[in-house]
């Protein structure tokens, strides 16, 4: 930890509810108490696993099941564990966050699109109804196709009709936009 | 009468540095509310306070993971959860003749309701154990050590690391009862080696009274002690597995936590290790000058190092409740007399029948205040 | 943006009349220190302060004997307390699908680990029960009845009287969970003829978090539920037989007391009627108002004199966390969103799967703001 | 209750022990906020039961089993049942005294000396050694002739001996002055 101001000085939680995805799990927004969009190239470097967006400045990660998404000022997590796991995963995020821009001199910034996601991953987030009305046989088979960006994800017929997934279908626009497929 | 002194730490400390109190202001007045899941900004707001005061809690006893502390209303309440959510039918527990009324008494509740045999290890008049003792008491079923780091009566430090290995030799778990040292003497759960720790708020940890808590070492699953509503998983009907939402059903004390975690602040950056060295001083000090007064009885060691700043005594010719209220009235010094809940203790030192006088010191007591305490004990010839 | 308004009374009442803080802030700074026997002065006015804060709980449910009323941290603790300190082996318990987790998952416990079983009366989407199915439900070894007076989720005050009188003449006891009704709803436990009774203090009796009570009929005896040190009878191994000492063990939560005391003496000075009458007229219009807008779906009665100020809701087309969120994000609204500890209730109003938005109010709350929220939900079609 | 100026204000606890009489009960002291001296003579009147000492300006009652003196500024109860006990007692004894006051204009006060207690209630604070130190055969024959003033408290040899009965001499002296017993 070193010493000087740092980037981040706070990073407020503010919304939680039960994970769309994982039963028993939360997802929850926290609020950064600055734009973290400059340090996002350097995180690209740093951050193994990252899917980055230059465009639209997002940066996508997972760690252990959770799936963390960096944009603006948000952080938005899907499958933490519970709110202690929250509050440890904004700990670590501010950390990351911190520590990256702390070292930035000696860390070489990426500006290059990257997509580093499974279509297991993908698959996680679908309705997992197998309703066949997209024209696949699987969601499995849906996801592959959707990461290859051979089919928009709009196809998903029970995401896009009545309430029941309406929460899903905004992470999975969210998602969808972050990777860069067609959504 | 010189200005008020007191001198009765153990039982709560006073005061408190000032930030404690205005923590608590703070959040009544400008937070207010409770536990957020599903809420709005200003509840998450309150979690966080208690996710810091976890974190300090955490950092005080070294432990990596803040998930494994979790609050309660106090050391007694997180002994009752430890006990009772670690023991089984069938099991024995070592115990010592040191332990407050919050572990003999949890511990004979279990004896009678629920098959549990407990062997307490008595030590000599001075508060010495023989550690061989601990070893003979060990049965096939014992499950669990259970004692206190420091003795609430004559102040003497236990031999912990010493026991704790005793203990694992023979695959018994170490619950560990900090109310006296926490704060003002290194607990480290890791170099102690111990398995399950209670701990008070509002004694050297200078928080208000009505908090507390335990740590509960990864891999040990206990069965709850309150059940009620979690932040997660509302539709089941039993508790859920996951730490601290297990043990913190309902709603916590907020303003008692954001308080406690003030005065851990303020304890994890001075460093316990440098509010002992000066402690000890304090402590020697007066232990010179109390062994100096020949119509006093003065109990426990009477070596600093073994001590933390609590002295029991009595003084030839009167009860100790009078002694008590003549240091109140007369001298305006606050220490408290009785049995201090520990009888057995008493039995070791041989203070059943009468009890003693107890004066303890924390963390702004001054060698001045001692001699004040010298000059009115002197009184009493 | 207009000033926040806070709609989570049902949570923790904020803000507090100032008298609370302001006591709180007196007790940690003047007094500061715990409970008196065989101390000093200051030490006796802690419990002073104790004492007069069981005096206005008495008062306020009309029980003659401050001694039959005893300091819990909260509502969840002090039913814990009560079932588990009251039922047996082979006992059985009727109970409702409006209760809470701390209602049902004690009694769930109580039935894996104690042999004891509950029936569960359902009542109608608006939260009307059949008394026929209280009576079916009592079997010959049915020991107590344990329901809540008013629901925490969609307000429904439960006929206490109608349901007393069939628990007695099946000689079981009543245990009456006041969480949402002390305070703002009177609880007279003569009238009400009621056996046992928990009570949260953050909530509508206007004091902190972290302190809460029971009431224990004379001449009911009930098992501890914590041991630990207590001022008379030391060196017995059991606790003291004598009320409220034996369901006090340890420390207690003094300047959560302390502010709850001024709570007390607020309502008790005003009046609970007077209380109830100012917030009924509130509920009325938030009824009124809410059963206007044709894109929400409105749980409970409808009905304003069987309704404390609670109210459950859903806005078409959106999941609840996100109405409160945007909520609280847009306009400064603070409301409450999921099962709120009490999913029987949500099977009953059909909303188990999604939860409701939860709106409360308090002694402070003004149609105005309820005006400010209607407009805020009207955004949302 | 009436609305005008209370007597007392405040009563406050300032010490309390283990009973030296009844086992697991309490003795304490308060203490008043005003000198209670002028209200005896109206106590005197009121509490059917009460010794009243006028020279030393004592009263002394019972209230079940507890023994209440009022001296002064002090109030000194014994045998009472735990510390919610003895903030009834001395709510109760507050109110007594205040409810008295209050009503002085009706009440004949009355400035005689009675002495109302029983041997049974001296004996159970003696030793009962059963020593016959004192030339009597049992503590309860003491406690007779005491009562009778037939004998001296300084006859009772246990209570004058070491410090096991220290407390208890100080309260049977109190009792006995209070009495108008031979000390």
């Amino acid at each position: 930890m070193t010493e000087q101001k740092l980037f981040l000085e706070r990073v407020s939680l503010i919304y939680m509810a039960p994970c769309v995805i994982a039963n028993n799990n939360v997802r929850f927004e926290a609020e950064f108490s600055s734009d973290v969009k400059e340090v996002m190239p350097y995180l690209n470097t740093v951050i193994k696993n990252a899917t980055y967006n230059p465009e639209r400045e997002i940066i996508f990660f997972t760690k252990g099941p959770r799936m963390i998404t960096l944009r603006d000022r948000k952080l938005a997590v899907q499958r933490a564990d519970d709110q202690t796991d929250a509050y440890k995963i904004i700990d670590f995020v501010k950390d990351l966050i911190n520590d990256t821009y702390a070292n930035r001199e000696s860390i070489t910034p990426s500006y290059e699109k990257k997509v580093r996601t499974s279509a297991l991953e993908i698959f996680s987030y679908l309705p997992r109804t197998n309703c066949k009305l997209c024209g696949e046989p699987t969601c499995l088979a849906f996801a592959v196709k959707l990461l290859a960006g051979e089919v928009a994800l709009s196809a998903c017929v029970p995401l896009y009709s009545g309430e029941k997934f309406s929460a899903r279908k905004k992470e999975m626009e969210e998602l969808v936009e972050t990777m860069g497929l067609n959504s | 009468m010189e200005k008020e002194i007191y001198l009765d730490w153990s039982a709560t400390s006073y005061k408190k540095p000032t930030q404690v109190l205005d923590a608590m202001i703070s959040f009544i007045e400008d937070v207010g509310v409770s536990s957020g899941r599903g809420a709005y900004k200003r509840a998450f707001a309150a979690d966080n306070i208690v996710y810091e005061c976890r974190k300090e809690v955490a950092r005080l006893f070294s432990v990596s993971d803040p998930a494994r502390i979790a609050f309660t209303s106090g050391a007694t309440e997180s002994i009752n959860l430890l006990l009772k959510g670690f023991l089984q039918p069938g099991d024995h527990v070592v115990t010592t003749s040191l332990e407050h009324n919050a572990v003999i008494r949890t511990l004979h509740r279990l004896k009678l309701t629920r098959d549990v045999d407990y062997t307490i290890v008595h030590c000599d008049s001075g508060g010495h154990f023989d550690l061989t003792d601990f070893k003979k008491s060990v049965r096939p079923n014992t499950k669990l050590f259970a004692l206190n780091h420091a003795s609430n009566v004559i102040g003497r430090i236990l031999p912990i690391r010493a026991i704790t290995k005793i203990a694992h030799e023979h695959n018994a778990k170490i619950m560990l009862d900090t109310a006296q040292s926490a704060g003002s003497l290194e607990v480290n759960v890791a170099e102690l080696d111990v398995d399950l720790l209670a701990f008070a708020g509002h004694k050297s940890l200078l928080g208000p009274q009505g908090v507390g808590g335990v740590y509960i070492r990864e891999g040990i699953t206990l069965a709850t002690f309150k059940e009620g509503g979690t932040g997660s998983d509302s539709k089941s009907r039993t508790m859920p597995e996951n730490l601290p939402e297990r043990f913190e059903a309902g709603t916590l004390n907020y303003p008692g936590i954001a308080g406690l975690k003030e005065g851990l602040k303020y304890i994890n950056s001075r460093g316990v290790t440098s509010i002992r060295k000066a402690e000890l001083e304090v402590i020697k000090y007066a232990l010179e000058r109390l062994k100096a007064l020949e119509h006093l009885t003065l109990y426990g060691s009477g070596n600093a190092d073994d001590t933390v700043g609590v002295f029991a005594l009595n003084v030839k010719g009167y009860e100790p409740s009078v002694v008590a209220h003549t240091l109140d009235i007369e001298h305006g010094i606050m220490v408290r007399s009785g049995l201090h809940c520990a009888p057995l203790a008493h039995e070791s030192i041989g203070t059943l029948d009468g009890g003693a006088l107890r004066a303890s010191i924390g963390y702004t007591t001054t060698k001045h205040e001692i001699d004040v305490f010298i000059d009115a004990l002197e009184k009493l010839r």
